[in-house]
């Protein structure tokens, strides 16, 4: 399965993402940069981490209109596998690729540590592999992953299926005291109506070998390695 | 070169986090009475246009496009010395 | 040879303005056979204070042991860098941002992590990791909590948006810290060991190269309104305090690592303090060449800037390189890549001096080696002095039979408990290469394509220094390789920031005297060279110094990273033991300085002695335990002793589950001295009970006692006298609510 | 309750790292002859007082000790609707 990761200027997650699906997945991947139209035939795309543009104004904002853009739109339209992680995630949203919009921490904070997310969905290809009612733990580290949207955008979501991650507690329970950053629904994740395209604040990659503290994330990559390509 | 200022505010029934966090501050630093808060941005922005309305025209461009989020901020353009009839704060939704 | 110099003159007063001395004006008339020009004189006061001179302090440092097998770069580049085998290299140095973080802690704090990390990537190195050492004033002092939040803000501001993961420190509070708080950032980074670049401008001709953000007023500092004379609109150009710029830093980050594949890049340097004027001299001193630039092709982002202004301005994220001739198409294509400013400003020549112009002007004609090699250098008068009591204030304090409240007051206390509301602002997993979560002795970060790890510490006791410099000096250095050998590191190599009060003081000058003694020794018996390092002096607040606070930042190596430990107990039932030195009592009851100070609010007596040999012997046990795997856990003693040691081994059990019960050793002296007590070179175990022999043997074999003192247990931690009498038995949930709160009312 | 608008910038000279990502964003969006683009806060506060000249006032001294960062920041208060001669902005240097 071939593998892009998009690189914005700032980008600062994009050789981890590229470590984890090609030195631990064993998966054939690539940097694309964020001024390149040509996604050269990949299958999923990664829209990394980071601070793109140093998250000025709001974070990914500018992004959204590098050039890679249009491709990973029609790459979406398409039905093909995009994930945006974090910042990815951020991004995704201000092009309208994914409903809501993320911002401030309501603690005002950055934050970094492990957290306990709630899978709801197996229908994207990120999580075809991880049954609806699992536990990952997953490392998140942003500033900036408050979910906001409106109730009726969030009813629609519920509806469609769209919520794929819940902030928990060990056991598997959204609370209020688990979720880190006052997002929406307690929402970690959530996929377009397609459920092809998925964008979550957590970072697998970061939780994708054993030797760093867990490799629950890997299971995310590998999910997609059963997805028959068309 | 003249310039624009621009106002973006959370919209109604967004949480601003940072609106609460200052009206917290505020309240333990002595102050009273404070009310509600809310803390938006405010940009100037200098254009080679002239005449007002099109400088408004463009600004409010700039601020569709990439100054504000629909999703949850509102936009106002204010042009100093301008024509400045009170304008109700503006969104793409 | 200036007739066309049009600046208005200078004179000793406008000299003393600029913090020139009366005798050091007339070197420089001596020197020049004539004034200087005001940008000269601005040039002096930059290369000749403190900060970049050394004046006061290079007769103390060339003391420190700075070689050795494994040393590639010594101190006078722009960072040290160590040999790791694998045809790899570490380059690492640490930095003071005291002043600046005072005023503005966010941009002072994040400012400082940016200089740091330019100092990294210059020497052809990808920063891998940061640390920062912190010292604040007391906790309820009506600044701390703004300057704590703000601090700690900037840091996380400015590392996390580049992508440089904060892997570790330290945090202390003291009122000395109240009207001068000390941010020192550490930042280490990876390089093959053939391709380290410095700082030199060799080669008569070649381009001199200017990339990274435009030039403006920042930071140019007092000494800018003196030069407001020079010219009439400098008066409302107030000089500006440094706003960071994480993102373009990044971009410098890359397109500077990128220019370094090719050979293009003869010498290159971070505009750091005193920018283009310490930048363009070092790079020539070093080299032994002369400059000539050319300030009307240096990129700017204000109006009308003056030779002066351009000459000190401290604008961040500014790089000065010199390349091959002929080679700027190549460097201007990367740097168009990144979108950033690259502009040729001038080019190296062969007759030693360095020259400015602008508007076909000349406005600096001086011989380099004025600037660098006679800069002046005092042996400045020094007299020691105890400004604390000489008897140990551990006797004044009533013995209390219960020590439990002792324990949870000392992890309650903000020095002594919980960081992670500090640390989990800051990014330290990203690079994926992040082996264990800030908050033990080490920080670990694995080498990539290799099985290696880098362990990282920075420590650094002040009262101890205060207490007696030499002996403080020494302690400090045995700690930090102490805290590398229990997570099974073997030590490299250090790097320091001698924070200290007025140089001009006779007390301070011993002080620090005292401390670089202290700590050569302990470098030479320890085997760790110092390869980088930073002196910080005037940390004083209406003539009150701070106390000495020499910090150490060392670097260790774990060949085969699964050979690591924690300072978490990981099984229950393990014994719990003592590595110690064999010569002396398992637990001497002495100087529980944490303890009474928390305590009692009283400092005095003496820091702990300390052997180096043994402290060698232990470590190299510790170590070659962990090689072997019979260590469950490893943390060294230091602040509140056994007891703190213990909790936080307890602490730092998976879900802070583990406690343990616990029977002091026989000795002399009170409980509370032999529970709090802060005696160096001493380490806490656990391992499996099978292990036990093992450990013994080979603790025995070299000269080192070992000694058992209980067994890890679930859920509580009791802790008795030898002979069987409960000091405290406290539930764990007692000790980690004491410790997690400790920060509680600072964050 | 009475409100104010509080603004806070830069002051001349701090480098905004901000402003010139957008500027470089919005050209390269395609809006022709951005000049300086300067990027500060906006923040609404809701104050119990109601004499314009005392809600001014109370203000100024949230901005002086709390809003602003008077080492690199000028702020500048104005109240809808109350007098607002123009005034300079301020800051406490
Ligand atoms: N400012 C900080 N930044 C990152 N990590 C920190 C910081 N302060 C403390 N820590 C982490 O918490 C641990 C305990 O902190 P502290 O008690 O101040 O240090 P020490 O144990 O070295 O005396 C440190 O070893 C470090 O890993
Ligand atoms: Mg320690």
């Amino acid at each position: 399965m071939q593998f892009a990761v998009i690189v914005f200027p700032g980008s600062n997650c994009d050789h981890d993402c590229y470590h984890a699906v090609a030195h631990v997945l064993g998966q054939p991947a690539k940097f694309v940069w964020h001024k390149e139209r040509d996604l050269g035939g990949a299958e999923v795309i990664i829209v990394p981490g980071g601070f793109s543009y140093g998250d000025y104004l709001r974070a990914g904002a500018i992004s959204r209109f590098s050039p890679v853009m249009k491709s990973v739109a029609d790459h979406a339209a398409a039905g093909r596998p995009v994930i945006g992680i974090c910042n990815g995630f951020q991004i995704l949203t201000e092009a309208g690729l994914l409903p809501g919009a993320l911002h401030r921490n309501t603690s005002l904070r950055f934050i970094c540590k492990d957290v306990y997310v709630r899978c709801m969905t197996s229908r994207t290809p990120f999580t075809t592999e991880i049954l609806p009612g699992e536990t990952l733990r997953l490392p998140i580290a942003h500033g900036e992953g408050n979910y906001f949207c409106d109730a009726e955008t969030f009813a629609e979501m519920e509806e469609n299926d769209q919520i794929v991650f819940r902030y928990c507690d060990a056991e598997g329970t959204p609370s209020p005291e688990a979720n880190p950053n006052g997002s929406l629904g307690h929402i970690a994740g959530i996929c377009n109506t397609g459920g092809n395209v998925l964008g979550l604040m957590p970072h697998p990659e970061r939780a994708s070998e054993a030797a760093l503290g867990g490799d629950d994330g890997l299971r995310l990559f590998q999910s997609t390695l059963s997805v028959t390509v068309s | 070169m003249a310039k624009a200022h621009v106002y973006i505010t959370y919209k109604n029934g967004v949480l601003d986090p940072q609106g609460e966090a200052v009206k917290d501050a505020l309240s333990s630093l002595g102050f009273q009475g404070v009310g509600d808060v809310r803390v938006g941005k405010y940009i100037e922005i200098e254009v080679e246009k002239s005449a007002p309305d099109e400088i408004r025209g463009e600004v409010e461009k700039m601020c569709q496009e990439l100054l504000a989020n629909p999703v949850i901020e509102d936009f106002r353009v204010e042009i100093p010395n301008g024509n400045n009839n009170p304008q109700p704060p503006k969104s793409e939704a | 040879m200036n007739g066309q110099i049009k600046e208005a003159a200078t004179n000793l007063q406008i000299a003393l303005d600029h913090g020139i001395a009366e005798d050091e004006w007339e070197r420089i008339l001596s020197a020049l056979g004539r004034e200087p020009t005001p940008t000269e004189l601005g040039i002096f006061s930059a290369m000749w204070n403190e900060h970049c001179s050394y004046k006061s302090s290079r007769v103390h440092l060339k003391k420190f042991p700075t070689s050795g097998p494994r040393v590639l770069q010594g101190p006078g580049e722009n960072a040290g860098v160590v040999d790791i085998g694998d045809g790899l290299a570490v380059a690492f140095k640490m930095e003071s941002h005291n002043h600046p973080s005072f005023i503005e802690p966010y941009q002072g704090a994040a400012t400082g992590v940016g200089g740091i990390l330019r100092d990294i990537f210059t020497m052809g190195a990808r920063p891998v990791a940061l640390m920062d050492s912190l010292r604040f004033g007391a906790p309820d002092h009506e600044r701390t909590r703004y300057l704590v939040g703000g601090v700690v803000a900037g840091i996380a501001g400015y590392g996390n948006c580049i992508g440089v993961p904060t892997v570790g420190g330290e945090t202390g509070f003291h009122p000395c810290y109240n009207g001068n708080i000390l941010v020192n950032v550490m930042c280490a980074g990876l390089m093959k060991s053939d391709a380290i670049f410095r700082g030199t401008a060799s080669g008569a001709g070649n381009p001199v190269i200017y990339v990274g953000a435009p030039t403006g007023r920042d930071g140019i500092h007092g000494a800018s309104m003196a030069s407001a004379g020079f010219d009439e609109t400098a008066s409302e150009k107030r000089p500006t305090v440094q706003v960071g710029d994480p993102f373009r830093e990044k971009l410098l980050l890359e397109a500077c690592l990128e220019l370094m594949k090719k050979d293009a890049v003869i010498g290159i340097q971070d505009m750091g303090a005193a920018g283009l004027t310490s930048s363009a001299v070092e790079m020539a001193g070093r080299a032994g060449t002369g400059l000539i630039l050319r300030l009307d092709d240096v990129p700017s982002r204000e109006e009308g800037m003056t030779p002066y202004e351009f000459m000190l301005s401290e604008s961040q994220e500014r790089m000065l390189l010199v390349a091959g001739r002929g080679r700027e198409g190549e460097v201007r294509e990367i740097f168009e890549r990144w979108d950033l400013p690259m502009a040729v400003v001038g080019e190296v020549t062969d007759d030693g001096r360095l020259r400015v112009e602008s508007g076909g002007k000349s406005f600096v004609n001086l011989a380099v080696d004025i600037l660098t090699d006679e800069a002046p250098m005092y042996k400045r008068p020094m007299k020691a002095e105890r400004a604390l009591p000489a008897t140990d204030p551990l006797e004044t304090l009533p013995s209390a039979e219960d020590l439990g409240p002792a324990l949870l007051a000392l992890l309650g206390h903000p020095g002594g408990g919980d960081k992670s509301p500090i640390w989990e602002q800051y990014d330290y997993m990203v690079r994926t290469n992040t082996l264990t979560s800030p908050g033990g002795d080490a920080a670990l970060i694995r080498v990539k394509n290799t099985a290696k790890a880098l362990a990282m510490t920075t420590d650094g006791n002040a009262r101890y220094c205060m207490l007696d410099p030499h002996r403080g000096g020494m302690l400090a250095v045995a700690e930090a390789a102490r805290n590398l050998s229990a997570s099974g590191a073997l030590p490299l190599a250090m790097t320091n920031c001698l924070n200290f009060g007025n140089p001009e003081r006779p007390a301070v000058m011993a002080q620090f005297s005292g401390a670089i003694e202290g700590m050569t020794e302990a470098c030479n018996a320890l085997k760790v060279p110092v390869v980088s390092g930073n002196v910080s002096f005037y940390n004083e607040t209406h003539g009150v110094d701070i106390y000495p606070t020499p910090i150490v930042g060392m670097v260790g190596l774990i060949e085969d990273a699964a050979k690591r430990t924690g300072t978490g107990f990981t099984r229950e039932g393990d014994v719990i033991a003592i590595l110690y030195p064999a010569d002396e009592a398992p637990l001497p009851s002495a100087g529980a300085h944490e303890y009474v100070w928390v305590l009692a609010g009283r400092e005095g007596g003496a820091p702990p002695s300390i052997s180096l040999h043994s402290e060698a012997a232990v470590q190299t046990v510790c170590r070659e335990a962990i090689g072997s795997g019979l260590l469950s856990s490893a943390h060294d003693l230091s602040d509140g002793g056994l007891g703190i040691a213990l909790a936080e081994s307890c602490l730092a059990s998976p879900g802070s589950g583990l406690g343990g019960e616990v029977k002091i050793p026989d000795g002399e002296g009170r409980p509370d001295g032999h529970l709090f007590g802060e005696a160096a070179s001493r380490i806490l175990v656990s391992l499996a009970p099978e292990s036990s022999e093992k450990l013994r043997d080979l603790a025995e074999n070299n000269d080192v006692g070992y000694q058992e003192i209980g067994r890890t247990a679930e859920g509580h931690l009791r802790v008795e006298s030898p002979d069987g009498r409960p000091y405290f038995e406290l539930p764990m949930k007692d000790l980690l609510a004491a410790w997690k709160g400790a920060l509680g009312g600072l964050l």
